[in-house]
């Protein structure tokens, strides 16, 4: 079991209410840690578009989950 | 006046402290780009807008960017600013400026900036429409579909 | 402010009213071009130089340009002023702007002006060099020769 | 003969000493004038390199010598 600190933005953030939250999870990388936050909000952007950064720093879905990192899940950006 | 090479600034922001920075006596031509809020966006009309970011990752992969645009290309510099928070019709919400010897490169380097910008940096535009409607903006793909 | 799309200015250009002269609601991208007078060219150091220009003949050509990138590509607005007279190292020697609704139209329509003003307007460009050497500048072909 | 108002620019006019002058001619067209004034003046830049414009428009070398006209001589542009 890891805790771990999510952030949210823009569409998922209005979806799930809120910036972040911390989350307990056994989940083995960072694409298992998604589809559990995605089946809790109901997000609707499917792994496959977005992009997950840990503290800070862009990563790999297939990353393992760290106990006590920052955790963001990045959807398509529209800056610019 | 900020001194790094790409930031967010979240009120609106004076363009010629910017341009003296890119002076540079070697400088033959600057090129610069700025995206301002439209009054539409896809044929619906729009009223305002609000830019969101992750700010730590944002300021670092534009960073990465300025400075992967300095190796690619030759120039004397190059520098972003891209607005936060909300903007009104006609607001600026991006500026690239980039300065070198010669206007190939300048030209070559500022398309290709706010080309990468748009695609990869953590930020994201929450658009207020004429009918009451709002929403996030998500691109299938960000590349040249949009200012 | 003068209200044509090309001039000839004979005193340092305010940049302020040219921008606001540019700014529409319909336009979401803004690219920009500006030459510098740089401190050197081609390896010789520069000290300074001067345009002259044959002005009448100069004008129409230039907004010929204007109305041909207004033709060709999908903007706004496009403008143009060119300097004559005496510049020192660093002054602006020709501003380009140009607005529309997306930004590849905003890029290609700005490049593609001052491609066309550098080959066919009539300025001309006399440099004075740190070896007290002086002279007119007439490029085999001016294209993609210069900043 | 006509008399026609010649104008010089940059390297042509610190060549001729003048701006411009009144110049009197049997020339059949704008490439046979420019000869003439080359070779008095010793203008080193070959037609082949000039345009030519007449009352402010460019012009074509074969047009004829009309009296009374302002016909410039334009070396390679060096703006922007």
């Amino acid at each position: 079991m890891s805790t771990v600190h999510l952030l949210y933005f823009a569409s998922l953030r209005d979806a799930a209410g809120q910036g972040g939250e911390a989350w307990t999870t056994e989940a083995v990388d960072l694409r298992a840690l998604y589809a559990e936050v995605q089946a809790r909000h109901g997000f609707v952007l499917p792994v496959e578009r977005l992009r997950v950064a840990v503290d800070g720093a862009f990563a790999r879905w297939t990353d393992p989950v760290r106990a006590g990192s920052e955790i963001a899940f990045i959807p398509p950006v529209s800056g610019g | 006046m900020d001194t790094r090479d790409f930031w967010l600034a979240d009120a609106p922001v004076d363009l010629a402290p910017l341009r003296r920075r890119a002076q540079h006596d070697r400088a033959g031509a600057f090129a610069s780009f700025e995206g301002w809020v439209r009054n539409h966006n896809e044929g619906r009309p729009v009223h305002g807008l609000r830019y969101e970011s992750y700010v730590a990752l944002a300021e670092a992969e534009g960073a990465q960017v300025i400075a992967e645009a300095r190796a690619k290309f030759d120039l004397c510099g190059a520098l972003c600013v891209h607005r936060i928070g909300d903007l009104a019709i006609g607001d600026m919400a991006v500026w690239v400026g980039v300065t070198a010897a010669h206007r190939g490169a300048a030209f070559d380097a500022c398309r290709w900036i706010i080309d990468e910008i748009k695609d990869r940096v953590p930020i994201w535009k929450h658009e207020r429409y004429a009918d009451g409607d709002a929403g996030w903006l998500h691109p299938e793909t960000t590349r040249g579909t949009d200012a």
